[in-house]
């Protein structure tokens, strides 16, 4: 019968337009794994989703909850947005001992939960893009900024590293203001940004909640010159929502995919599904369901025991190398009882001693009403 | 016949009744006044008159047609008017206004009786613009008449309609009544001033405990020896 | 007395186990026990919005409000100790804030008593609010550079490092000293206007908890929350719960007995009283504004106790995660439907509208499937958040349908021939 | 010292409302064992005298001065042109409520023994909406059967709406309440027969 | 001269802006309570569902609004108030009706809005999902930067905003004739005077509930649909409004409708003002004289997140000093 990865994303709130893309890619993974015979002797790869509306902890926790305990997943690809992941874990998956991989968490604090080395990610840690981020605007003569963040894990902790990095690096932050998600209105604050003088403002938020909305105002307002985004923010949606004039030129950054023979099979395939292979955090969440899989079929039984020593078995060096699709040769090599090495959509996926992995940063800008990727930061 | 004829009325708040077979019938063009103690049921009989509570048995007809329970918005359209015996007015809306919702269903022009009612009260022309609410009491009383008059109304029920008027204006009052009366309007009202106003009475109705104690002229009730020392307090 | 356990009791408490079965039967143990043990913190908290709106008539709109409070008490008191925190000169720091805070408040307070000295009852006011709005800025500048380094390096100054059940009883307090507060201005008011400032007041306590992130991390979460008993990465899911719940029904039942106790004393006489000849407190003089006052505490404090239950169950600190439809709403059916003023009532209501509540949602998603019957997995995802939204719906029907058919809910209260 | 001898001495009241004067220059006292009644017709200004002298309103300007009372209690009763009868309260609750504005507490044989002096037995529990409005008036003047009141009453229209038995004995009380030295200012456009009030006429009336 | 202008963008246009949606909401409740004698806790979210019945009206017709050159929802909107006052009336028919004809005490009526305000809610949840939407459709909001001389910022106000101080001047003026120059509006207040001295005088009572739910439910919709223009459009919008339209209604008095238009600007001007960096208005006089003082970056009385706290102090302190409001409401 069915094996159950479960997905947990938040599919409504301020991510609801980047959700569905993720879970493409995750289900990508699982329709290539059945297609091409299953798993543990033929067994199908089935993949239950729950919502976690992305900011609030305690629907999250429920749907973990749900599928940990009702459904009987043996592993989870999520959550999304940190915070919801951080409760997820430490309130279901944890207790539950289930692997949690998360393609889009990117909080540094997801790699400081207690959490028996249940929890991994696809994705950089935000110490990292809040790196990339701050030396691209200084490499680009901006030099002083405005900062508003949204006042949770992912907000305050890209927050901190990019400021931290760029004040280091010689930039004025003029303004650090949090915000909180879900408000129709966020003038008053924008007024009290605006009152510092800053004319680069750089908005840490997610895409369908209040980073829209600041955009859009900060625009209106037009107190400010150049609107700067990071991952949350990337997707065509916001700009149809928005407006390109009003976005125009907006700079952005995410977490890419590096050029490795991995990405372009990637691409390859999903563009066979009509997914776009650019979709933010799609090859992570392919990446994290098919290290799933492989991790299952590793350990051989559909427990949770042990599972995330299979994982990093299935994913680390050394081994024969797995590219993204080759789950036949994959099942055959593991049943041969040879090690293998995964090599991702979106990274090599070497899990280091937290469950992170190190990855590339990708420069964004706003052209022509649509996001388009420049190039790597280094 | 009788402009107005109330039958054995039952009736009261909520479960009891508080009326107890009430009789009262004035002719067209009379004079009908209730006198009674404290608590009779004068104000209920009215009320029950005008559809603000419920009759329980008995009838009421005015003109012969039956409008027992009905609304007091039909009854008004049917030309009736009533002045409660407190909370008459509208406080917070001025003179002019509270004679204006006293024509609220006319459709036709009602200026000549705006006219007349400041001609009866001469206090309220002055104070037109002024919230009602901060007349004095006994001016009060003449804003709650004059609103009821405003309808040009056949039969009108007053609840003692002088409390608080000076005696000068009591005797105003009741001439105009008489006046009224004397176009054509009948008229039940309740009095404490009893002798006074059963002398222009046609009719009087003692009330007590819910009920007809004495009916008969206002004459005669004047001059009952019993009538006088029970209720006209010597 | 007559039995305490009527006959309806009876039927109702047969049909309501039934229904926990099917849930059991349907769902699994795990979401079984984890069920029982919030409907055991929503009783308490329907308690204390129950003794407030059926004894005393007060309409407390604001239970959310007392419900975070408790749950953050319960989250500080027993996280374990930051060492970044209480291992810098922070916690000197903020001592001195403290310090002049409490400064401040002398000032003020002295300020209120000018009158004393000859000072006008106006003049008075107006150097009270104007020492008030001066502390207010000397100690906003004091306190935010401390505040902000507290963020910046310790992330937040963490817990106690105390047993949960600590939290528990000083959240409830400071949800009592908050009503306390609340009620003393607007008990004497019509009941709407305590409606309004109980729900004024929930938001503001929510804004705070939300957004003071050096005390409480803010929207950022805390988690995992310490238990009193094992927890289930230890014991596994059901056994860590079904002792959590024995925990709740082991303070139900004392709050049950205690009030039970208190409502047949005296002072129990007195309230009812009030209650029963309604409003204008002064008719009888002052006591009766300290007898209402007291109950509003008592309630408050009671939700303040169940928040914190709640809150330590849930294993996450989240100030979001308050919102009036779970903590107020939901609440406020259970009482009504349950029974005002009657605590088994109001028991049986926690329970009969937390089933309803949490099934009113697959209950939904079905409907919705059929209706739409399946498209892709994205529109599945979406109607079973939309569902979700058919528990708002539900409970707002039931409000209406309640009142204007069961006003008195399921199990009325016994009025009892007193004196 | 007067004011032992005066329960109210009032000099130089003026009053302007509505642009005009009604009263001005208004200089009188009442002594203990006096009734007043203040004069004139409707619209004077007899009710805002009133209200002025027991501190109800602003508008009346000049010197009041009360006797002394007794720990901090108002040294006179004041009963409105309006009852003061709360609908939602019963009657007993209202007599109640309205003892306690003067600081007098009662106790529940206290309270049946003045309602039966204003002949509202048998009501103590009905509501004060429903009752009728002598009856309502009763209860305000319930207050004056009550020991320990304040002994200067200030009493506006306390007629209206009695009927004929409750005049007479309302006049009654008044007269013995002076006889015993209490005091009595009042309004009323009813001719007392059992009372022989001191006229105050309010000049400059319309 | 540029701090002026900053000050005049974000503390006297968006306190009139918020100032006006307050007004608008805050009269439909002191409207209601005069006449019913309860505190409507559904009122924001009558607003809310207007403004989304004006949401699917222009996503029917988009292009509606090209024709007249003004936005497609403000002139859709007649028909979502037409709508929405049906619907008011229908849910007092269903609702709030048989509670009042049962004689209960006002506070459950308020409870059963609070019912009301949770179906209103799901319902717009459960057909149009949480997220938040804009109202324009296929167009973008007009935004008018206007140049002041000696100041190299400029003036901003919106299309939306010049339409809702537009109208709420509208509705001011017009309510004023309606209530105290029309039959129907002088009734209404004869009503919320004295209900039964009302039915005695000839005047149908249903009738002007009824009107009052139609002018409570339009006015809803105009503040709501206005309010979305103005920023977007959220289902939980009216948790963020209720409380400064209470606050608003109680500060003018309750039942006072010129209190409760008074009111509402008191509010949205004091949340501006609260939340206003002052030290951007005395920049220039530290410019002037750099060593006469020290200029902290940030002057606010409260910090923005703070906001909501604003009306509840405005609230609590009315209630405290004077709970009869500023203009002498009706009840306490
Ligand atoms: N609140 C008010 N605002 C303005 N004018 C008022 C107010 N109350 C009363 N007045 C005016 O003051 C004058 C005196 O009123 P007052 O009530 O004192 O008269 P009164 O002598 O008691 O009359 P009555 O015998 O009719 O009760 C009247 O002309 C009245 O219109
Ligand atoms: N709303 C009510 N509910 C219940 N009982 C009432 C109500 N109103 C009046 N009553 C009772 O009905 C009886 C008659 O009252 P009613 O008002 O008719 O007296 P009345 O003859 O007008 O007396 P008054 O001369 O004092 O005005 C009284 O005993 C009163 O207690
Ligand atoms: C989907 C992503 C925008 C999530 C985001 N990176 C987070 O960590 O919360
Ligand atoms: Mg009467
Ligand atoms: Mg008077």
């Amino acid at each position: 019968q069915e094996i159950k990865v479960g997905f947990l994303g938040g599919f409504t709130g301020p991510i609801e337009s980047l959700a569905p893309g993720i879970l493409q890619g995750a289900q990508l993974a699982v329709s290539q794994v059945n297609a091409q015979g299953g798993l543990l002797n033929g067994r199908t790869l089935s993949m239950p989703t729950a919502d976690t509306t992305c900011v609030d902890a305690s629907a999250a926790s429920n749907s973990a909850d749900r599928l940990v305990n009702s459904e009987g997943v043996v592993a989870i690809v999520g959550g999304l947005c940190s915070g919801a992941t951080i409760a997820a874990a430490n309130n279901a998956g944890i207790p539950g001992n289930v692997v949690m991989i998360s393609p889009a968490s990117t909080a540094p604090a997801v790699s400081d939960i207690n959490d028996n080395d249940l929890v991994f990610r696809t994705v950089p840690s935000d110490s990292f893009q809040g790196i990339a981020l701050a030396r691209l605007l200084l490499s680009k003569g901006i030099r002083e900024v405005a900062v508003t963040f949204l006042n949770n894990d992912y907000g305050r902790g890209l927050a901190d590293a990019f400021v931290a990095e760029y004040q280091m690096s010689g930039g004025q932050v003029l303004a650090n203001v949090a915000h909180e998600e879900g408000r129709a209105d966020y003038r008053s604050e924008l007024g009290n940004i605006a009152s510092s003088g800053a004319e680069t403002l750089v908005v840490l938020a997610y895409a369908d909640g209040s980073g829209q909305t600041i955009v859009r105002q900060a625009y209106e307002s037009g107190n400010f010159l150049q609107l700067v985004g990071a991952d949350g923010m990337v997707g065509d949606a916001l700009v149809n929502a928005v407006g390109a004039q009003a976005l125009e030129g907006m700079i952005a950054t995410r977490a890419g995919s590096p050029e490795i023979e991995g990405a372009d099979v990637f691409a390859a395939a999903a563009n066979a599904v009509n997914l776009d292979p650019n979709a933010v955090y799609a090859a992570q969440a392919y990446d994290a369901a098919f290290l799933l899989a492989l991790a299952i079929e590793k350990n051989g039984s559909a427990d949770r025991d042990s599972l995330s020593d299979a994982l990093r078995s299935v994913a680390t060096a050394p081994g024969e190398v797995i590219l993204p699709g080759e789950w036949e040769k994959a099942k055959r090599l593991i049943a041969a009882g040879q090690d293998i090495n995964y090599e991702g959509a979106a990274g090599s996926q070497e899990f280091d001693a937290k469950g992170d992995v190190p990855g590339v940063v990708v420069e964004m800008v706003v052209r022509n009403g649509r996001f388009e990727t420049l190039g790597l930061i280094d | 016949m009788a402009i107005f004829e109330a039958i054995n009325v039952h009736g009261g708040y909520g479960g009891m009744n508080i009326l107890n077979g009430v009789n009262m019938s004035i002719e067209q063009g009379e004079i009908g006044v209730i006198v009674g103690p404290n608590g009779a049921g004068k104000s209920t009989m009215l009320k029950a008159i005008f559809g603000l509570l419920h009759v329980n048995e008995g009838s009421i007809a005015l003109r012969g047609e039956d409008i027992t329970n009905a609304d007091p918005t039909v009854l008004v359209s049917k030309g009736m008017a009533f002045v409660p015996q407190e909370k008459n007015i509208f406080p917070s809306l001025t003179v002019h206004e509270n004679l204006e919702m006293g024509a609220y269903s006319r459709k036709d022009s009602f200026q000549h009786m705006l006219d007349q009612v400041y001609e009866f009260f001469p206090p309220l022309k002055d104070k037109r613009k002024q919230p009602a609410g901060e007349l004095s009491g006994g001016q009060r009383q003449m804003v709650a008449m004059g609103r009821a008059l405003m309808m040009e109304p056949s039969l009108l029920l007053l609840d003692e309609p002088t409390a608080g008027l000076s005696p000068l204006y009591m005797n105003e009052i009741f001439d105009r009544i008489i006046t009224i009366n004397k176009a054509g309007v009948g008229i039940l009202m309740v009095e404490q001033h009893a002798k006074q106003a059963l002398r222009i009475a046609h009719k009087g109705f003692v009330l007590a405990a819910g009920q007809n104690r004495f009916t008969d002229t206002g004459e005669n009730l004047i001059n009952d020896p019993e009538v006088a020392k029970t209720f006209l307090g010597g | 007395m007559k039995s305490l356990i009527g006959k309806r009791e009876l039927i109702l408490f047969g049909l309501l186990l039934l229904a926990i079965v099917v849930v059991f039967g349907l769902f699994g143990s795990a979401y079984g026990t984890r069920m029982l043990v919030e409907i055991a913190c929503y009783a308490i908290i329907a308690l204390g919005l129950s003794i407030q709106w059926g004894y005393a008539g007060q309409f407390n709109a604001g239970v959310m409000g007392f419900v975070a409070l408790g749950g953050f008490f319960a989250m500080f008191f027993s996280m374990p100790i930051n060492d970044d925190f209480w291992g810098s000169d922070l916690p000197g720091q903020l001592g001195g804030v403290f310090l002049r805070i409490a400064i401040g408040l002398a000032l003020i307070y002295g300020a209120s008593k000018l009158n004393r000295f000859g000072l006008s009852p106006k003049l008075r006011t107006v150097v009270t609010v104007l020492v008030a709005i001066v502390v207010y800025f000397w100690i906003k500048s004091n306190m935010v550079p401390v505040t902000q380094a507290i963020e910046r390096d310790a992330d937040f100054i963490g817990g106690l490092g105390l047993p949960p059940w600590s939290g528990w009883i000083v959240g409830g307090m400071v949800a009592g000293f908050v009503g306390y507060f609340i009620g003393r201005i607007c008990l004497g008011l019509r009941s709407d206007y305590l409606a309004i400032a109980t729900l004024g007041c929930a938001e503001i306590i929510k804004a705070f908890l939300k957004n003071e992130d050096w005390l409480t991390r803010g929207i950022a979460t805390v988690s995992p929350l310490p238990w009193p008993v094992p927890q289930p990465i230890d014991v596994g899911f059901v056994a860590a719960r079904a002792m959590y719940f024995s925990v709740t029904a082991v303070m139900i039942m004392a709050i049950y007995f205690l009030l039970h106790r208190a409502y047949h004393a005296p002072w129990g006489r007195m309230i009812r009283a009030i209650r029963d000849n309604e409003i204008s407190a002064s008719a009888m003089g002052k006591d009766v504004n300290k007898r209402s006052l007291e109950i509003f505490v008592l309630g408050c404090f009671l939700m303040g106790l169940g928040g914190a239950t709640l809150g330590t169950f849930n294993g996450l600190f989240d100030p979001s995660g308050y919102v009036p439809l779970n903590h107020t709403f939901l609440v406020l059916v259970m009482v009504i439907l349950g029974g005002p003023g009657n605590n088994t009532g109001t028991i049986i209501g926690a329970a009969v509208v937390y089933i309803i509540w949490i099934m009113s949602e697959p209950l939904a998603l079905w409907i919705l499937q059929v209706v739409t019957s399946a498209g892709d997995a994205e529109a599945q995802a979406n109607l079973a958040s939309r569902a979700l939204q058919a528990r708002v719906f539900s409970i707002g029907l039931l409000i209406v349908l309640v009142l204007r058919y069961a006003p008195k809910g399921l199990l009325p209260e016994k009025i009892q021939q007193h004196n | 010292m007067p004011l032992n001898t005066l329960a109210l001495q009032a000099s130089d009241l003026s009053c302007e409302r509505d642009d005009r004067h009604l009263f001005s220059d208004l200089t009188f006292s009442l002594s203990w064992g006096e009734c007043v009644r203040v004069l004139g017709p409707n619209g004077a200004g007899k009710t805002t005298l009133l209200r002025g002298l027991v501190g109800l309103n602003h508008y009346v300007d000049g010197a009041m001065r009360w006797s002394a009372s007794v720990d901090g209690r108002p040294p006179f009763l004041y009963s409105g042109h309006k009852t003061g009868v709360s609908a939602h309260l019963t009657v007993a609750e209202n007599l109640r409520y309205l003892v306690g504005l003067s600081g007098v507490v009662l106790t529940d044989a206290q309270v049946d023994e003045a309602l039966a002096s204003v002949g509202l037995t048998g009501f103590d529990d009905s509501l004060g909406s429903e009752l009728s409005a002598g009856q309502q008036r009763r209860i305000a003047l319930a207050q004056l059967y009550v020991e320990g009141m304040p002994r200067c009453w200030v009493l506006d229209e306390p007629f209206v709406a009695l009927d004929k038995k409750g005049v007479a004995e309302l006049e009654r009380h008044l007269a013995r309440h002076c006889a015993l030295g209490g005091a009595v200012l009042l309004t009323t456009h009813h001719e007392p027969t059992a009372l022989a009030p001191r006229p105050l006429m309010l000049q400059g009336a319309a | 001269m540029n701090e002026f202008i900053f000050f005049v963008n974000n503390v006297l246009i968006s306190g009139a802006v918020s100032g006006s949606v307050y007004a608008i909401g805050a009269v439909g409740v002191t409207l209601v309570f005069s006449i019913m004698r309860f505190a409507h806790f559904a009122h924001a979210d009558m607003m809310t569902l207007g403004a989304f019945i004006v949401l699917i009206l222009t996503t029917l017709f988009p292009g509606v609004g090209a024709v007249v050159g003004l936005p497609t929802a403000f002139v859709l909107m007649p028909i979502a108030m037409a709508v929405t006052a049906g619907v008011a009336v229908g849910i007092d028919r269903a609702f709030y009706k048989p509670l009042r004809q049962h004689n209960v005490k006002p506070i459950v009526i308020v409870i059963a809005s609070l019912g009301v305000t949770l179906m209103l809610q799901g319902l717009i949840r459960l057909f149009a999902g949480t997220s938040s939407r804009s109202l324009y459709v296929d167009e973008f909001k007009q935004i008018f930067r206007i140049d002041v001389p000696f100041a190299s910022r400029p003036l901003v106000i919106t299309e939306p905003q010049i339409l809702l101080l537009v109208v709420t001047i509208a509705c001011v003026v017009g309510l004023h004739y309606f209530l105290n120059k029309s039959r129907m509006g002088k009734a209404m207040r004869a009503m919320s005077d004295n209900p039964d001295l009302a039915r005695v005088s000839g005047i149908n009572t249903q009738t002007v509930i009824m009107v009052t739910w139609i002018i409570a439910g339009s006015l809803a919709v105009i503040a709501g649909t206005l309010l979305s223009l103005d920023v977007t459009l959220k289902p939980d919008l009216s948790f963020f409004l209720l409380l400064p339209i209470f606050a608003a209604a109680i500060v003018g008095g309750v039942g006072h409708p010129y209190g409760a238009i008074a009111g509402g600007f008191v509010v949205g001007f004091a949340e501006t003002m609260a939340v206003f960096n002052w030290a951007v208005l005395l920049r220039p006089l530290h410019r002037a004289f750099p060593n006469l003082f020290e200029l902290p970056a940030n002057l606010t009385l409260v910090g923005t997140e703070y906001k909501i706290v604003v009306p509840f102090f405005i609230l609590i302190a009315i209630l405290v000093w004077r709970p009869t409001g500023l203009f002498k409401g009706k009840v306490i």
